[in-house]
């Protein structure tokens, strides 16, 4: 009880008031805690926690497959992709480099071999002041020692001295042209990427289906949603702000025949209205951009300055506010259910 | 009459995947045969390209990559739009990269290539990459706090203390100007938050994440952002140099008019269903 | 209520005078001073309004949330047709307060669960979400004294990778088809494609955010969306007990507060531009 | 070209045709796709993870080159010995014992830690930037002598009205203790209409984001279309629709609902 309990209630209350209150305080340990030492505390516990993650999602696609549930043979998969990643994660490093240290009085053949095994375009120019305090590093790496010593050994056949340099632990994640890096840029990243570009086709159909005008509250949806779509691109700069006022007065119309009975109060509007816009246009010799209330850049600019501010603005206001008082609850223990204690 | 209402109602129950496949299509298209299309820059990217332009000559200028290769094309764009706009004038501005996201450094790396194929430049003179640190807005801090405690070398493990440019810069206050290049958390609101008040701070951001970083903009505690892909386009066009972000607006135009007259047609389709019902 | 009013100004007189008093000392950062007063004046209000719920329990109004009643129906609807409830608490880790208050309304999902013996499916994208999940979901099965229906494994973690996290999601939604799905946490550009494949299998679906940009795609696609505030009201909506409800009568207070000082920033700043105040109040408070 | 690099485009242009299958339906493709990503995806954390935080801030921090233990173990990253890490250690440990049922409660501490720095942390962050920045930036000027009456961009006395009176009510919509009837039900109203048209106008945002990676993808796919990559991309498609043809002739849809 007093170690599942009250110690953990007990951390949150210290921790809390102790990042809370020590804001105000001008005290470099205590800055230096909370601006740096305190994230960086939870990244550590994460990242240990990130193997029980691991071993989960191992256990329980394993399960799958043992018992030949439907799929099974996918999270044969996710197995399989998992260990060679971690594999060349955390016991492969995947980058061994070599350094050539003397060059032969001749060095074409050398540069032709390594031209050819790195598809490199390499020149003598590289190798100017070659030597073993200088030695010249060939910028693509091997994925592993025996076919780095490999080609050490075809080097030196060619009266070339070299040096395989492997990669230090940690840095061989981010080496480029490493067996990881490979990994993150041929397999990991088109998957995330393409899993984002499903949005694109998603937006398009939740548009279809939600934008409609059902109550005047969507409607202002709408319409927000389409001026600032064509509005932001440049299709947008070429539709005139007349034709804008035009469709107004059509709207306007339209909205009328919902509200008014009587059809000659729409009819004179729609009329009147056509004929005031032609008129205007006829006057001011139909600019393009003019009035700029009705060119949907500028109207676009408008709403996303003006209203959407507004209603952004209250949104984070009460963001703000949940999130204060919800941490306040959580720092003097008046919520503890997170740690299941209801 | 009653004919076009039926071929509108049976539109408007349409599968989505038709519409997946013409969305699809109407993005493609424009690609691999590219039209021109004038792009005119907005107040807020015109604002972030002042901005920069009003920084005194010789500045010290900190890059952020706070993005990885998903939101690549709309962001790149933008931080290689910033590095020309720098070097274009030929004012001595140094840059300095860091970048709160892992995969932001191999975004860096690819932008400094490109950078260095354009332009002459001595690494450690005209840029540094300080490269990635984990810990999201406690870098941010930290950096604000003491630079050389955070970036002990830089990303090719050079001693910070060996690279010329990095004399006298000891924290973000010794900077004369900060882009962050952001694509979500952490970027643009964190380095609005936690960053220095007294250096000016633009930002470029993927479309969706405008409206959060706006009212910043407002309250004048960003100068001006760079919104999305069109924002990175009308950024290309203030800078003088088309790239993708350019060749892309075509086919953004297309995916959006087509959304929009399926917005339409969807709505057509409402109507008139809903008026059939009230009918009978 | 005279002496209530009377102990509310001796507090506001007091947490003035202690945030200048203490503005005094070398180790308070005095630029922060304001800061500070606000804050203890927000505990303070907490801490009045829980005793206030707790002294008179039954005059206590809250408006109703739509998206909270239909929790519940969620889990019975889920029930008859004797299909999974999916839930998912976000995709950041516990060091963001959505995510905790995700977890506390998994606790009162499970609750439901249990009582109405409908199974229950959390995939999460963190493992310290992960145990948190677990810990409040077998609390919640242990009091409805369904221990048995309870299995570690109802909370899996799938993966840390936001995009893979999704794929998984969806792939789990396409094969189980859940009769509802709840998202209640953090969310990014993931919460799309969580909502339309939703949408797609025909599932109920509520979901709660303070993730500002993803409120208007939950808000298009899904039947019930808790917007911000809302989010961190309905744990104690939920829960009804007096120290949470007390907390959501400190936001409504402090709100007001907060309105009024809109009002009074607005009207110095007006006096000032008139030129009858001679500084800004503005940028006292910034 | 490198065998690696023409390997690697098929490999990417395969998965990237299998995750675009999913917007037909459900397949194999995708979930080989996906399944892929899961697993690369969980290990690929948990490596970095490793690499990038325990190794260099923790073990960097206990065995540094200069630090007590350097005859045992030497992680050298920089930094300063600092004991007080064993704290973070000793919370890891306890994260990773809690696997056994025995132990399960010891996972309670690290989520205790992990909450108590999120409250403090983000209490004061969203008091000083949600809050009482946007309270103060609210305060807008209507008399100052030099803003017009009205522009559609930039500062105006109408803007910033507009401003102000969507602020407050569409803050008053989230006022949990009166029900939104009569009057104030007037003001929410009017403020729910603020936040729609601010939920319009992120969604079309995003309608814009959105398209952009698209644009991206296709770049990609486009790319490795080219002999240089013995034209990956219309190979794997040829193949995958064919397959997909011949499972879903196989494989009909069920009522899809």
């Amino acid at each position: 009880m007093f170690l599942r309990r009250t110690i953990p209630i007990f951390i949150v209350g210290f921790f809390g008031a102790f990042t809370l209150f020590g804001w105000f305080i001008e005290n470099e340990s205590i800055k230096a805690f909370i601006n740096d030492d305190a994230t960086q505390w939870y990244d550590i516990i994460a990242s240990f926690a990130i193997f029980l993650g691991a071993l989960n999602l191992l256990k329980l696609q394993s399960l799958k497959v043992l018992k030949r549930q439907s799929g099974w043979q996918y999270s044969l998969i996710a197995i399989l992709s998992f260990l060679y990643v971690f594999v060349i994660g955390f016991f492969m490093r995947g980058a061994f480099f070599v350094e050539i240290s003397s060059i032969p009085s001749n060095p074409d053949p050398m540069i032709n071999l390594v031209n050819e095994t790195t598809a490199l375009e390499l020149n003598s120019s590289y190798f100017v002041d070659v030597n073993n305090e200088n030695p010249f590093r060939i910028e693509v790496p091997f994925y592993t020692d025996s076919s780095a010593d490999d080609f050490v050994a075809q080097l030196a056949s060619l009266g070339v001295n070299s040096a395989v340099v492997p990669t230090p632990w940690g840095a061989h994640i981010q080496t480029s042209g490493g067996l990881f890096k490979w990994m993150f840029d041929n397999i990991f990243t088109p998957l995330s990427a393409t899993m984002f570009a499903l949005l694109a086709f998603f937006v398009a159909s939740a548009s279809y289906r939600a934008f409609k005008a059902r109550n005047f509250e969507a409607t202002l949806l709408l319409l927000a949603g389409i001026i600032i779509m064509i509005g932001r691109v440049p299709v947008g700069s070429l539709i005139s702000s007349w034709f804008v006022m035009y469709l107004t007065v059509l709207g306007v119309g339209v909205v009328l025949s919902g509200l008014v009975r009587d059809r000659r109060i729409i009819f004179g509007w729609v009329l009147f209205g056509l004929l005031f816009v032609t008129i205007l246009g006829m006057q001011m010799g139909w600019p393009i951009d003019k009035p700029t209330m009705f060119f949907l850049p500028a109207l676009q600019e408008w709403i996303y300055m003006v209203p959407n501010v507004a209603g952004a603005r209250a949104i984070m206001i009460g963001i703000g506010l949940g999130i204060i008082i919800t941490s306040l609850r959580y720092i003097f223990g008046l919520e503890k259910s997170y740690i299941g204690d209801q | 009459m009653e004919k076009l209402e039926n071929i509108i109602l049976k539109l408007g129950s349409i599968d989505r995947r038709i519409i997946f496949l013409i969305i699809g299509l109407a993005v493609l298209i424009p690609l691999l045969r590219p039209v021109d299309l004038p792009i005119r820059p907005g107040p807020s990217s015109q604002q972030v390209y002042d901005a920069i332009d009003s920084i005194p000559d010789n500045s010290k200028v900190l890059i952020s990559f706070d993005y990885g290769p998903s939101t690549r094309p709309e962001i790149h764009p933008m931080t290689l739009g910033v590095m020309r706009q720098l070097l274009d004038q030929n004012r001595g501005h140094k840059i300095y990269v860091t970048c709160l996201w892992p995969d932001g450094l191999y975004m860096a790396k690819d932008a400094l290539k490109t950078i260095n194929k354009e332009y002459t430049l001595e690494k450690y003179e005209d840029y540094v990459l300080l490269g990635f640190r984990p810990g999201y807005e406690a870098v941010i801090k930290g950096l604000e706090n003491n630079l050389r405690a955070v970036y002990t070398v830089d990303a090719d493990l050079t001693s910070i203390d060996d690279i010329p440019m990095m004399e006298g810069i000891n924290s973000l206050e010794d900077f004369d100007f900060i882009f962050s290049g952001s694509a979500g958390y952490p970027g643009s609101l964190e380095w609005v938050l936690y960053g220095p008040t007294t250096v000016p701070l633009s930002s470029g951001t993927t479309s969706i994440q405008v409206n959060e970083v706006l009212p910043y903009v407002q309250s004048g505690q960003l100068k001006g952002i760079l919104a999305g892909m069109p924002g990175a386009a009308e950024y290309e066009a203030l800078v003088g140099k088309k790239g993708i972000a350019t060749s892309g607006m075509a086919a953004q135009s297309y995916g959006h008019i087509v959304i929009i007259l399926f917005i339409i047609l969807g709505n057509l389709a409402y109507f008139i269903k809903e008026r059939r019902e009230r009918k009978y | 209520m005279n002496k209530q009013t009377l102990q509310n100004q001796l507090v506001l007189i007091g947490i003035v005078l202690l945030t200048l008093l203490i503005s005094r000392f070398e180790f308070f950062n005095s630029e922060r001073s304001f800061m500070f007063a606000i804050l203890l004046l927000i505990i303070y209000i907490l801490f009045q309004e829980v005793s206030n719920v707790k002294k008179n329990p039954d005059s206590i109004f809250l408006r109703t949330i739509p998206g909270l009643k239909a929790v519940e129906e969620a889990v019975g609807r889920s029930t008859e047709m004797g299909r999974p409830i999916l839930y998912v608490p976000g995709i950041m880790d516990m060091n963001e307060v959505e995510t905790v208050a995700g977890v506390i309304i998994l606790g009162h999902v499970a609750n439901m669960t249990a009582q109405y013996e409908t199974s229950l499916d959390v995939p999460v994208s963190r493992s310290i979400v992960m145990q948190a999940a677990r810990e409040a979901c077998k609390e919640s099965y242990l009091r409805q004294g369904r221990p048995e229906l309870f299995n570690d494994d109802m909370v899996h973690y799938v993966t840390d990778e936001q995009f893979a996290y999704a794929a998984g999601v969806n792939g789990i939604m396409q094969r189980s088809k859940p009769a509802a799905c709840m998202y209640m946490g953090k969310f990014y550009a993931e919460s799309l494609l969580f909502a339309e494949t939703g949408n797609g299998i025909g599932a109920i679906q509520i979901a709660g955010t303070a993730s500002q940009a993803q409120i208007p795609f939950f808000v298009t696609a899904c039947d019930y969306t808790l917007m911000g505030e809302e989010y961190f009201a309905a744990s104690a909506y939920l829960s009804e007990k007096p120290e949470l409800i007390g907390g959501v009568k400190a936001q409504d207070t402090f709100k007001i507060f907060l309105i009024f000082l809109i009002g009074l920033g607005f009207l110095a700043r007006m006096l000032f531009d008139l030129d009858i105040l001679s500084f800004n109040l503005v940028e006292l408070i910034g | 070209m490198l065998f690696s690099s023409l390997f690697g485009a098929w490999i990417a242009a395969f998965l990237t045709l299998g995750i675009f299958s999913y917007l037909f339906r459900d397949n194999p493709f995708y979930r080989i796709a996906e399944h892929v990503f899961v697993g690369v995806s969980a290990a690929y954390w948990a490596a970095t993870f490793y690499w990038t935080q325990i190794y260099p801030n923790l073990f960097g921090r206990l065995f540094p080159i200069d630090g007590p233990f350097n005859n045992f173990w030497v992680v050298d990253k920089g930094h300063e010995f600092s004991i007080i890490y064993i704290l973070p250690l000793i919370l890891g440990i306890m994260m990773l014992l809690s696997v056994s049922k025995q132990f399960n409660w010891m996972a309670r501490w690290g989520i205790a830690y992990t909450v108590g720095i999120a409250a403090g942390l983000k209490a004061f962050g969203y008091l000083k930037s949600n809050v009482i920045e946007q309270v103060a930036s609210s305060a807008l000027p209507i008399f100052d002598g030099n803003t017009p009456w009205f522009a559609i961009s930039g500062n105006s006395i109408f803007n910033n009205l507009v401003i102000i009176i969507g602020t407050v009510s569409a803050l008053l919509y989230f006022y949990f203790s009166k029900e939104q009837k009569g009057a104030f039900g007037k003001v929410t109203r009017l403020g729910i209409y603020f936040l729609m048209i601010s939920f319009g106008a992120s969604f079309g945002f995003a309608v814009m984001g959105r398209i952009s990676l698209l644009i991206g993808r296709f770049n990609d796919l486009i790319n490795f279309s080219t002999a240089d990559y013995n034209y990956a991309t219309i190979w794997i498609i040829i193949f995958i629709v064919i397959v997909l043809g011949f499972w879903s002739f196989k494989n009909p849809e069920k009522s899809e609902v």
